[in-house]
């Protein structure tokens, strides 16, 4: 085991490719435990961010500035009555936020979050996300049937059109993405996302620059539509809760009801990790084509520390600048022990940045690089992440026919012009 | 580059998943509720995925899970919630003539069995010796199979390619006309 | 266990098969008649993709993406000729679709 | 014009057949709805999602107001008018206050009327920051919610100073006002008139220009003039279809007829226009606002009036313009110190008549949209 | 350089055609004008770049110019291999590949060269019809598939750029598609097309499948090397089958019919597609497909035998008709089967020679009557026009060189190419082709007669039309009398390029084109026989002779018509309508063809009782369906009815004294096993299938 263990650590690829099957699992298990963490850590994100958007401040009684607020929130799911209806039918409705969660997390088997720390490496990876993540509509069909309701009913119907309407154009756009990774001398593209990133690092350039501006137009079109591909605003016509008071889920509540929750954030990071590897260069730190000399790397390495030293810094200062007044005694105390323990995250990734400078296959060296990938992915992802909060904030929602237009009679047409373009020139580039 | 991906436990997973499909596909047709039935054949056709996966063949895989689980049946439970079931689900379920579908169904099991074993004894080439089902030897590289496949498609099927093209503009366009609420 | 041979791929499929004749020569709602015809072709799939994988060539596999396609355009056309017959007869019973026999 | 006496009303037996083709759907929408404003039932007829037809429901928060009238002295009755439509309480008030004064021959004194028409005027300011948060709400847009809130506060703050509530204000009194102003009331009303335009700006930098919200109200809910109308619907509902009425102008009452003042008019009668019509509102009462802080003058705040209140038998008639409409009070006196009859003329009792025509052929996310622009309050509708 | 990219020479009207189709509606006229008579212009200047290029290339040797750019179907892969006739494997392939040599360069050239004039003539002529970026956009369209057609270098390529004419003259046809005249015209051109497109493709499929290619040089190599002697049943059959193909596109008997139907078209499109270019698509696929041919005689009698029954045939029609365009509709008919002539003969320089001259004055015919109509307010109907000479005289001047021309007077072209056929019509040696010069002969006399009848009736006589229209005569714009005037001049110079030696010229047309005719060996002992240039005195004597001859009736023909229509007034008097009113009631309607073939085939005329052709068809299916198999249903029941009738004779008055209920078993037990077939339970269906594959399966495994 201690040799399967440390020999993954050495390897170039990731552990499903290797074989490797005790590395898989662990990925598996970090996998779960990160996405469910980082579900919790947007839930509290978004409830900030968007009540600061909106001139307020959001949670703040539940720990310090609301820190506790989202396991206050799942203690209070879980704790919940489960109603079933009288007249759903009691096998569907049960197993309808399961599908919606089974979708959303198996999608992160290929998510490449470097180019060996991934659970697996796919050669279909790419199809294979886009594929599972369209499961996740039967979930929401099916629970809108089984509610034998009219408003769930409505919302299902509505949500999964438009799911399967903007799919369309999704995978046009990732087609076109694609299609720029068989520009090298080979001729031969991937479907894998760490082939998908490798080209982007051998071609020097992320594809969201490539052919200006085709990359570009490609990335807006599957920025917009994975957004209502995960039924967000301004597209969150499924959920909208003025007109369908709660739309799919409106007969959900408790814990199932938190389980699509889980899998509408799960989903979210998902896509947005797609977009992430196909166009913004996955792992990749940023202008990897200039600043690629050990200097930079070094520097570059640094960033992850800084980042968590910044955001230390920050809770210090929310602690020192909380009222003097002797209730505040214990949420100061609470917010001080969290900036110290994001202080010693700090300092040992700084430690580990120190440590594994030189880039020689040393176990800290590997370390370090680890930790960049996972960090500027991450980074990247979260980009997304505060990208939809900010357009729930601003944007009103869209009409039903408005949305089903937009997708067939703008989104298509355009990528599937884009999808002919990139192929012309890449052709004649060739 | 990469190593190809060496099979784990494969005996296992091929009683699962295969296990998963039967059952899958025993409950499509003994299910009340369409609904149901649908469900279950979603199982059926992940399972079947799965197997293509065991198969080296992603790529087919892929599709199946995209063109099948995500869009064939998404499409089905849009019509089961279209048509309205509670009568239907009160009704008798099988037909008159159920016996003797089941009969023939049964020889056609019979059949392929009665097959299967002579093929494995007895229908051995009679020139090179060879049984009709050898054990696959070649083994086909995964990490290109989707290149190969799109290689085939757009060469030696290029007809076929063209012809299920047209076939599936033709579908979408009955489907259009004849959904309609007034033609 | 022993290992698994392609006889194994195709005796599952062989039981998709008679299962599917079965939904389809029996059951009464369309729809599952339908989704009956889905596991007849998945199992002829699956037989493709095995004998592909016996012969060590692609040609079984793109035949099984022809499949697929076919599926796709029978599901659809298939679907919507129930809708329509549902609008005209408010039924999706197999055995009282008999306009014909009159 | 379509007459909208020739809409046939929604049939509720026919509808939800069995089969596919009449596709129809029943859809009960509140009374516990998000949308709804309160506990408005609407059914809606849907064929898919668009709407065939709709029938209100309404008296769910019915408290026999016009009953209660009958029983009370006029003094008594006076705070319960604030109960109807209680974001816009001091103009239900002032028209109530002007319906008995008109009803017992007596003029509220100038200082009176000033004071009345600064309140009345932040009242319009605050009613319509409610509309704007809650109809965009409605259309998805979360975000002015809280900006209308915050400033509303503002007016309330203002409110609270002078009479001590916020929302049930019962301001004024029959023959004037029944407070002086409290010291620096002048300087608040005259913050605020530098506080807000900033923040209209904000609000329609949110929203107009948003193409989101363009296709969301252009075209939506339209209502021809003819039709305003036919259906009695008046405020800035009528006014968006272009019609220049508003009473404020037509029979000024108070003293409106000193201030100068536009009447903004929409011209196609949708949603979008119904928008601009109130925003252009909240600016033209602050320039109303303006001109009576500034010409304030001295003198007393109540006119003489009879400790008990003992009208000659008689009837009267008299409506002013409220946030949401013409807000008429219809008084039968039996020369008793109690009503004989009292009926209000509730603007969004009349304006809710509308939906049926405004949302026929349209989808389900109009008729929230549609509800909201008609900026009902259920307590002024059920009464 | 530019022979690199001859591929090019097609994409660019290409390039316009999907320019209008995207962006078309949106655009200006002039931007419009612009964008497609430029694509043609600088198409015709590649194309001459090109052509020069090519001369240098091939050195006078004749040796044609290949470029394949890719290949475009099939990939070489031995799955798409199939067994050619004699067992051995060939490649199912088709590239997308470029041919120039001597035939493709003549066709390439007047193909851009007057369809370049023919835009720029539309400009004004179209300046005020609707639908103005349409038709350029189907123009270009056209270019480009008559381009691929010309340079393709395989049959399938080729049948791409057949087909592409074909739907773009259908479109045309239809271009005005508010007439239902014009709809019908449109259908019929495509209806009839099809028939020859099918002839066409199997004929192409025969020789892939005979000679293992669709490929030009490896068919022409193979058919020339020998291997197949002269007569080859196969080889014969294909040659008929791309025959058929060419008598649709060409206008041959019995195809010809949507020809002058082909009318309703706008005028620049008849002298594009209906006169010059598409048209004359057969005639280059003949001569293209020349190796074949001259392998199977019967074929190349069929061609000439057809041919100068054509040319007779609808010449006879064009003398009594009087819409202007149908004169020359059936006139370029007539010239078309001198053409195939030509080549049945094995003339097939000559052939090429006369489509050379015929795209130039016939084109010219058409712009000039176009002309003609855009100044009498659309008229078509020579009956109300009359004295136009004075009044449009560009017009005139221009269409009276083309009438020389086509009338073959010398030295204008039409002389010579007419000449050279009528020419290589008498001395060819198969017996009887001097009857085909005979009829030639004729043709041509009727061909001086009804031409100087459309000039004479156009542009002499008195005015015979109304007040109004004659106040709106006047001469069109400069973008349409400078084509006319361009075309005239090549109408009247064109001819030079083959002078035959018997006048003292080189006959360098010939020459120029000899390597793609030359004769493989088993042909060339055949050719041997008869010297290629019978020097002799005699001959040329007689060549002058029948050059007089011909010129004689041209003269004689334009005389006769002069005598009849010079001074034509109103309400003139037809002579053939004077001197035999039968034959002018035959000759006027078209020897009753179309009626013929609504009989016949298309059924929607009934002959006696009887629908034939495709409505009868139906017709009959219905009658069967009716008669025998309703009443086989009806006599069943009836017989049902009887039986029961029997049984309750036999139960009332049998039975109930027996005591049996027999009749009534018998009854029922005849009925189900009807029952059984027809049950109306799908699945019922479905389980006999499923026992028929049990049954098959079993019989195959256990056999």
């Amino acid at each position: 085991m201690l040799t399967s263990f440390m020999s993954y650590l050495g390897s170039q690829f990731s552990p499903g490719v290797a074989g490797n099957q005790l590395w898989a699992l662990i990925y598996i298990l970090i996998i779960f435990a990160g996405v469910s963490v980082a579900v919790i850590a947007m839930n509290w994100l978004e409830r900030k961010a968007l009540a600061h958007f909106q001139v307020r401040l959001g949670p703040m009684r539940v720990g310090p500035h609301g820190l506790l607020q989202p396991i206050a929130d799942a203690l209070k799911l879980l704790l919940k009555e489960d109603i079933i209806p009288a007249e759903a039918d009691q096998v569907v409705f049960w197993v309808a936020p399961l599908i919606g969660l089974l979708a959303a997390f198996t999608v992160y088997t290929v998510v490449p979050f470097g180019p060996s720390q991934a659970v697996s490496d796919m050669n279909i990876g790419i199809l294979f996300m886009l594929g599972v993540s369209s499961l996740g509509v039967l979930g929401i069909v099916t629970a809108g049937w089984a509610s034998n309701s009219h408003y769930p009913l409505i919302g299902a119907l509505r949500s999964s059109a438009q799911m399967v309407s903007y799919e369309v154009a999704m995978g046009l756009a990732v087609v076109s993405a694609i299609l720029m990774t068989s520009l090298n001398e080979s001729g031969t593209g991937t479907l894998s996302m760490i082939g998908i990133v490798q080209a982007q690092q051998q071609q020097g350039i992320w594809f969201i620059f490539k052919f200006f501006p085709l990359g570009l137009i490609a990335f807006v079109i599957f920025a917009i539509a994975m957004v209502a591909e995960t039924n967000r605003a301004p597209f969150d016509l499924a959920e909208a809760e003025s007109e369908l008071t709660a739309g799919f889920h409106t007969e959900y509540s408790g814990l199932r009801w938190s389980l699509f929750m889980l899998a509408e954030y799960a989903a979210m990071i998902a896509v947005s990790s797609i977009a992430v590897t196909l166009w913004l260069g996955g792992w990749m730190h940023p202008f990897p084509n200039l600043l690629s000399a050990p200097a930079w790397e070094f520097i570059f390495s640094l960033f992850p520390a800084l980042t968590f030293g910044g955001l230390a810094a920050i809770a210090f200062l929310g602690a020192a600048r909380m009222p003097g007044h002797s209730f505040f005694k214990i949420q100061r105390a609470g917010l001080a022990v969290f900036a110290a323990l994001l202080g010693v995250l700090a300092l040992l990734l700084l430690v580990v940045a120190i440590a594994g400078r030189h880039a020689d296959t040393s176990i800290a060296a590997r370390f370090r690089e680890g930790i960049d990938y996972v960090y500027w992915f991450v980074l990247k992802v979260a980009v997304f992440m505060y990208l939809f909060i900010w357009y729930r904030a601003t944007w009103p929602r869209y009409r039903f026919d408005q949305l089903m237009k937009v997708g067939w009679k703008v989104m298509l047409p355009i990528s599937l012009g884009v999808l002919i373009v990139t192929a012309i020139v890449g052709v004649l580039v060739k | 580059m990469t190593p190809e991906m060496t099979p784990v436990a494969t005996p296992f997973f091929f009683y699962l998943l295969s296990g998963l499909a039967i059952i899958g596909g025993v409950l499509v047709i003994t299910r009340r509720n369409a609904v149901h039935s649908a469900l279950a054949l979603i199982v059926t056709l992940l399972a079947v995925s799965g197997l293509y996966l065991m198969l080296y063949a992603p790529f087919v895989a892929g599709v199946q899970i995209i063109v099948y689980a995500g869009g064939i049946m998404v499409l089905f439970l849009f019509v089961i919630m279209l048509v309205n079931i509670e009568r239907t689900v009160k009704e008798r379920q099988f037909n008159r003539i159920w016996p003797a579908g089941v009969l023939a169904a049964a020889a056609l099991l019979g059949l392929f069995v009665s097959v299967y074993v002579k093929g494995k004894t007895l229908l051995s080439d009679p020139v090179t010796g060879k049984p009709l089902w050898p054990d696959p030897t070649i083994s086909l590289p995964d990490s290109s199979n989707t290149q190969q496949i799109g290689v085939m498609l757009y060469g030696n099927y290029m007809f076929a390619f063209e012809i299920a093209s047209l076939l599936l503009l033709v579908a979408i366009l009955g489907a259009v006309i004849m959904a309609k609420k007034r033609i | 266990m022993a290992e698994i041979t392609t006889l194994h791929y195709l005796v599952v499929a062989a039981a998709l098969f008679v299962l599917g004749v079965i939904g389809v020569l029996t059951r009464r709602n369309v729809v599952i008649v339908l989704m009956s015809i889905e596991l007849i072709l998945n199992a002829v799939n699956l037989n493709l993709v095995a004998f592909s994988r016996m012969w060590g060539n692609l040609h079984g596999q793109v035949f099984s993406v022809f499949i697929v396609v076919d599926a796709a355009a029978e599901a659809a056309v298939g679907l919507g000729i129930l809708i329509a017959f549902f609008r005209n007869k408010e039924t999706i019973n197999v055995d009282e679709i008999d306009l014909l026999k009159w | 014009m379509t007459d909208p006496r020739s809409l046939s009303p929604l049939d509720l037996e026919t509808c939800e057949k069995p089969y596919l083709d009449s596709n129809e759907l029943i859809i009960n929408m509140g009374p516990q709805h998000p949308a709804t404003h309160g506990v408005l039932r609407v059914i809606l007829k849907l064929d898919g999602e668009k709407v065939l037809g709709t029938e209100c429901v309404i008296g769910y928060l019915h408290r026999g107001v016009e009953k209660i009238a009958e029983n009370r002295t006029y003094t008594m009755f006076n705070p319960y008018v604030d109960r109807m439509d209680y974001v816009a309480a001091v103009s239900n008030g002032l028209g109530y206050c002007q319906a008995v004064e008109k009803l017992l021959n007596v003029e509220a004194p100038p200082r009176a009327n000033y004071i009345r028409v600064i309140l009345t005027e932040l009242n319009r300011i605050a009613s319509h920051q409610l509309w704007l948060g809650t109809h965009a709400l409605d259309i998805g847009a979360m975000t002015p919610l809280f900006y209308t809130f915050r400033d509303r506060e503002e007016i309330l703050k203002i409110f609270e100073k002078y009479c001590g509530a916020r929302l049930t204000t019962h301001a004024f009194r029959i023959g004037g006002c029944q407070y002086e102003t409290y010291a620096g009331f002048e300087k608040d009303v005259k913050n605020f008139l530098a506080f807000f335009p900033p923040k209209i700006v904000e609000y329609e930098a949110l929203l107009t220009g948003n193409r989101i919200w363009l296709e969301r109200t252009k075209k939506v809910g339209v209502i021809s003039a003819a039709d305003a109308i036919a259906l009695g619907v008046t405020g800035p509902v009528l006014r968006a279809s272009g019609v220049k009425w508003d009473i404020r102008k037509a029979q000024p009452y108070a003293n409106y007829a000193d201030f100068d003042f536009e009447i903004p008019t929409g011209e196609n009668g949708d949603t979008f226009d119904r928008y601009m019509v109130r925003m252009v509102e909240m600016r033209q009462s602050l320039r109303i606002i303006e001109q009576a802080v500034n010409g304030i003058p001295e003198g007393p705040i109540m006119a003489k009036v009879p400790k008990v209140i003992k009208p000659a038998v008689g009837e009267i008639y008299h409506s002013i313009e409220a946030p949401k409409g013409e807000l008429g009070y219809f008084i039968v006196s039996d020369g008793s110190t109690q009503p004989y009859r009292l009926r209000v003329r509730p603007p969004s009792f009349v304006n809710l008549q509308a939906l049926d025509i405004m949302v026929r052929g349209m989808l389900v996310a109009d008729v929230v949209a549609v509800i909201g622009t008609l900026d009902i309050v259920l307590g002024e509708v059920d009464r | 350089m530019f022979l690199d990219h001859i591929w090019l020479i097609p994409l660019f009207p290409a390039f316009g055609a999907a320019m209008m189709f995207f962006f078309g509606r949106r655009m200006q006229k002039a931007a419009v004008s612009t964008v497609c008579v430029g694509v043609v212009v600088v198409a015709f200047v590649f194309a001459c770049v090109t052509v020069v290029e090519y001369t240098h290339f091939a050195h006078g040797t004749g040796q044609p110019f290949e470029k394949i750019v890719y290949t475009w179907l099939g990939s070489g892969d031995a799955h798409l291999s199939f067994l050619k006739r004699d067992g051995t494997p060939a490649q199912f392939n088709a590239d997308f590949g470029f041919l120039l040599d001597p035939l493709s360069v003549i066709w390439l050239l007047f193909v851009t060269g007057v369809g370049m004039l023919i835009h720029i003539y539309s400009i004004g002529y179209m300046a005020h019809e609707g639908g103005y970026y349409r038709f350029f956009g189907y123009l270009n369209l056209f270019m480009f598939s008559m381009l691929t057609l010309v340079l393709a270098n395989n049959y399938v390529l080729l049948f791409v750029g057949w087909e592409g004419v074909g739907l773009c003259s259908y479109l045309l046809i239809g271009f005005y598609f508010h007439r239902k005249s014009a709809n019908d015209a449109a259908n019929k051109a495509f209806i009839v097309n099809r028939i020859g497109d099918a002839g066409f493709i199997l004929g192409a499929f025969t020789l892939a499948w005979y000679l293992g290619s669709f490929r030009f040089l490896d068919i022409n190599a193979a058919a020339r090397s020998g291997h197949y002697l002269i007569g080859d049943t196969v080889l014969t059959a294909a040659a008929l089958l791309l025959f058929v193909g060419a008598c649709g596109k060409s206008a041959q008997i019995p195809l010809y019919v949507w020809l002058p139907d082909a009318m309703e078209g706008p005028t620049p499109v008849s002298a594009l597609i209906h006169a010059a270019t598409m048209v004359t698509a057969g005639v280059y696929m003949v001569a293209r497909s020349n190796a074949i041919f001259v392998l199977a005689p019967t074929a190349m009698k069929t061609v000439a035998i057809i041919g100068a029954l054509t040319a007779i045939f609808a010449a006879s029609i064009g003398l009594v008709q009087n819409d202007i365009k149908r004169v020359l509709a059936y006139s370029t008919v007539s010239q078309l089967g001198y053409m195939f002539l030509a080549l049945g003969v094995g003339a097939f320089a000559a052939g090429v020679f006369h489509v050379f001259t015929h795209a130039f004055f016939k084109a010219l015919l058409f712009l000039g009557s176009g002309s003609v109509i855009h100044a009498v307010s659309g008229e078509q109907d020579m009956r109300n026009m009359g004295d136009l000479r004075g009044r449009i005289p560009t017009t005139f001047k221009t269409m009276f060189i083309a009438t020389l021309a086509i009338a073959g007077i010398p030295p204008l072209a039409g002389f010579f190419s007419k000449d050279e056929i009528l020419w290589q019509a008498w001395r060819s040696a198969d017996g009887g082709f001097p009857y085909l010069w005979l009829i030639g002969f004729g043709t041509a006399l009727m061909t001086a007669f009804y031409m100087a009848r459309l000039i004479f009736l156009t542009f002499y006589g008195q005015p015979r039309m109304s007040q109004e229209v004659e106040h709106h005569i006047h001469e069109s714009p400069k973008s349409m009398t400078g084509p006319l005037v361009v075309l005239a001049v090549c109408s009247a110079l064109a001819g030079f390029l083959g002078v035959p030696h018997s006048l003292g010229g080189s006959n360098g047309f010939e020459k120029f084109l000899a390597p793609v005719f030359e004769r493989g060996t088993e042909a060339a002992i055949a050719a041997t026989e008869e010297p290629h240039h019978p020097a002799g005195e005699e001959h040329r004597k007689l060549e002058w002779l029948l050059m007089v001859l011909s010129v004689g009736a041209a003269v004689v023909g334009g005389g006769w018509a002069y005598r009849h229509y010079a001074l034509a007034g109103k309400d003139y008097p037809e002579p053939i309508a004077v001197k035999a009113p039968p034959l002018y009631t035959v000759l006027y309607n078209k020897w009753f063809v179309d009626e013929a073939y609504d009989y016949a085939f298309t059924g929607r005329r009934k002959l006696g009782d009887i629908r034939l052709g495709a409505m009868g068809a139906g017709e009959a299916s219905s009658w069967f369906d009716a008669k025998i198999i309703d009443g086989t249903v009806n006599g069943a029941g009836w017989s049902t009815r009887a039986v029961a009738t029997l049984s309750t004779w036999w139960d009332k008055w049998i039975i109930d004294g027996v005591g049996v209920n027999g009749p009534a078993i018998l009854a029922r037990m005849i009925s189900y096993p009807t029952r059984l077939l027809e049950w109306g339970l799908v699945q019922w269906y479905a389980l006999v299938m499923v026992a028929g594959l049990l049954g098959f399966a079993v019989y195959y495994v256990w056999k």
